[in-house]
């Protein structure tokens, strides 16, 4: 067993318990925070490979393509609970309403 | 010498899983904010062990990040939720 | 072992003692405002030690100086932050007693 | 040996994950998922990204834990009557027999998870690209290959990111309605809290220019700078400068449009001059790079704390609504 090993595999992990909980849990920002969690699974995947493959340094695309995704995936966050909040203020429901 | 970085990293890591129980818990938002504060520091110190255990100093930049954001959420907390009814209890 | 290593390893296990006492007493103390006083000994004492036990031990002046700021900055982050959410839930409990009272 | 850590810390980010979802109380989710950030900052040091993990408790430390925070605050309970009803609507539907399609999404998470584990513990060697960096390092003008690769080799995803994160600012505003903040801004009464803001906001400040130029050589460069930047914008706006509401509309839209733009100009004049979109002459690619970074790092704090500004302001308009009625 070796450390990029351990980090894939939980990878996986985290990758199907955030797609777990975006079936399961019922409240919007439960929803955005499996999302994040989903994201956090394939960022893990690609650096743990990114360890894998290093030379001298580790492989530098994936570490970059991880800090822009983090970034994006921090604006489509932020615009999730935007949506999120603005549909609870007008009609006071905080899931989808075929959830109910 | 390794060895005993190791042992300091794990016990602290171990002091995070111990902490996890008064974020569950509460009762009050304070309560969480507080135990997140006290899992930052602590994350501050794992990352100053682990710069001298892999004698990689730029880890110490992650240190200061962690560092100079610490109060932004306290801050937050203490501005956005002024005069909120909120979860106090 | 030399000396230096001995007084690293001393000040690890010290630092990692206040960070355990601050941990049982933010899970153990009975109220908010004893909690905090928990958090900041492990903040300051704890992350103090460790700090100085690992500036002997990375023993380069750069380094040095990085891990005073982080502890400096630690120093008065906690105290502010300590002062901030005692005075946040000072004001909470005030308005929910006023809450109550009506 | 040092495996402990990294089997304990892969305990701790599987456990958090989960029981940020299970977790029967909305705050309990969300300072969960602020452990779960911290963890895999962490997890990122032992991988060897020092430059992931510096964006990562960037964001996972500040902006996101304000977002979320501030989302919390309008999701508490306000209307008690409204919530309870919802509440016995959703305990009703808990007692429905929903056996069947509970155990075919149970078995078809069973199975994706085996799936999933499979394709990773497989996933072929030599894929990489590090060679390939490692011999075209020396001509990208910076020595850090994680900066040279995010401004030099593959600078198009970099600049199209920017539009990324642009968009999702139009999106909140459009999510969020308007911009302009009314309320003349009132600094903050409390006055240990004003000198808290005063002394971070040019230590944020120092700390990202010097991120900015140590992605030079080492861990660091223009995302991380942004997001610390974008930490003042936030701090400023919450103690009651809301300077990015209150500029000028042209400096508003200076600031957020400035890096993407930049960028563009410059790719396309070394088209104009004969080499591909963005691709630098070696001599000066070191301070066109600075250029470059410093700019897109304004153009992200900008956005980032733009969005924090968009999205404080909903909570304050419902407020506003609340107090009145």
């Amino acid at each position: 067993m070796e450390t990029y090993q351990i980090y894939s595999l939980t990878s996986a992990v985290l990758f199907v318990i955030g797609i777990g909980g975006v079936f399961i849990t019922r409240h919007f920002i439960k929803k955005i925070i499996a999302t994040m969690i989903m994201g956090g699974g394939v960022f893990l995947s690609f650096v743990s490979f990114a360890e894998r493959d290093a030379l001298t340094f580790a492989d530098p695309v994936p570490h970059a393509l991880v800090i822009t995704g983090i970034v994006v995936a921090v604006a489509s966050a932020a615009f999730a609970l935007a949506l999120a909040r603005r549909i609870y203020q007008q009609t006071g429901d905080i899931s989808f309403s075929n959830d109910k | 010498m390794d060895v005993f970085f190791i042992i300091v990293i794990v016990f602290l890591l171990l002091n995070i899983v111990m902490g996890l129980f008064r974020v569950w818990r509460g009762p009050a938002v304070a309560d969480r904010l507080l135990t997140t504060q006290l899992f930052g520091t602590t994350g501050m110190a794992i990352l100053m062990v682990l710069a001298g255990y892999l004698g990689e100093l730029t880890l110490l930049n992650v240190a200061i990040t962690f560092n100079v954001l610490a109060i932004l959420l306290v801050i937050s907390l203490v501005k956005v939720w002024k005069n909120k009814k909120g979860e106090t209890k | 072992m030399t000396i230096v290593e001995l007084i690293t390893v001393i000040f690890l296990v010290v630092g990692c003692f206040f960070f355990l006492a601050g941990t049982l007493g933010v899970l153990r103390f009975p109220d908010l405002f004893s909690r905090l006083h928990a958090l900041t000994k492990a903040d300051n004492l704890g992350l103090g030690f460790i700090a100085a036990g690992m500036a002997l031990h990375i023993a380069s002046p750069w380094a040095a100086l990085k891990i005073l700021l982080i502890w400096l900055f630690t120093l008065l982050a906690s105290s502010s932050t300590c002062y901030l959410i005692a005075h946040f839930q000072k004001e909470q409990d005030q308005l929910k007693n006023r809450k109550e009272g009506e | 040996m040092s495996l402990i850590i990294d089997g304990l810390l892969a305990i701790l980010a599987i456990y958090l994950a989960l029981q940020s979802l299970l977790a029967p109380r909305l705050t309990q989710s969300v300072f969960l998922f602020f452990a779960f950030g911290l963890a895999l900052a962490l997890a990122w040091i032992r991988l060897a990204a020092v430059d992931v993990a510096i964006t990562e408790a960037a964001i996972a430390a500040g902006f996101l834990g304000v977002l979320f925070l501030d989302a919390l605050r309008d999701f508490a309970p306000r209307i008690p009557a409204k919530n309870e009803a919802v509440q016995k609507q959703y305990s009703k539907s808990q007692t429905k027999s929903l056996f069947l399609p509970r155990l075919t999404l149970w078995a078809g998470l069973g199975l994706f998870l085996l799936i999933a584990l499979e394709a990773v513990w497989k996933i072929p060697e030599g894929g990489g690209l590090t060679a390939a960096a490692g011999t075209l390092l020396p001509e990208s003008g910076v020595e850090n290959p994680v900066t040279a690769v995010l401004l030099n080799f593959r600078a198009y995803d970099t600049w199209l990111e920017m539009g990324v994160i642009l968009i999702g600012l139009l999106a909140v505003f459009a999510a969020g309605g308007k911009m302009a903040y009314r309320k003349p801004g009132v600094a903050s009464q409390d006055p240990l809290l004003r000198q808290v803001i005063l002394f971070f906001t040019p230590v944020l400040f120092l700390f990202g220019a010097f991120l900015l130029y140590i992605g030079k050589t080492g861990p660091g460069g223009a995302f991380q700078a942004g997001v610390l930047w974008g930490a003042i914008g936030i701090l400023l706006h919450l103690g009651g400068w809301p300077f990015i509401a209150l500029m000028p509309r042209w400096l508003g839209q200076l600031l957020l449009t400035v890096g993407l733009g930049f960028f563009l100009v410059l790719g396309f004049l070394f088209m104009a001059a004969g080499g591909a979109l963005f691709e630098y002459p070696p001599a000066y690619a070191g301070i066109l790079i600075l250029i470059i970074e410093t700019l897109a790092a304004i153009s992200i704090a900008a956005a980032l704390s733009a969005i924090f500004a968009l999205l404080n302001q909903i909570g304050e308009e419902a407020d506003e609504i609340e107090s009145t009625t």
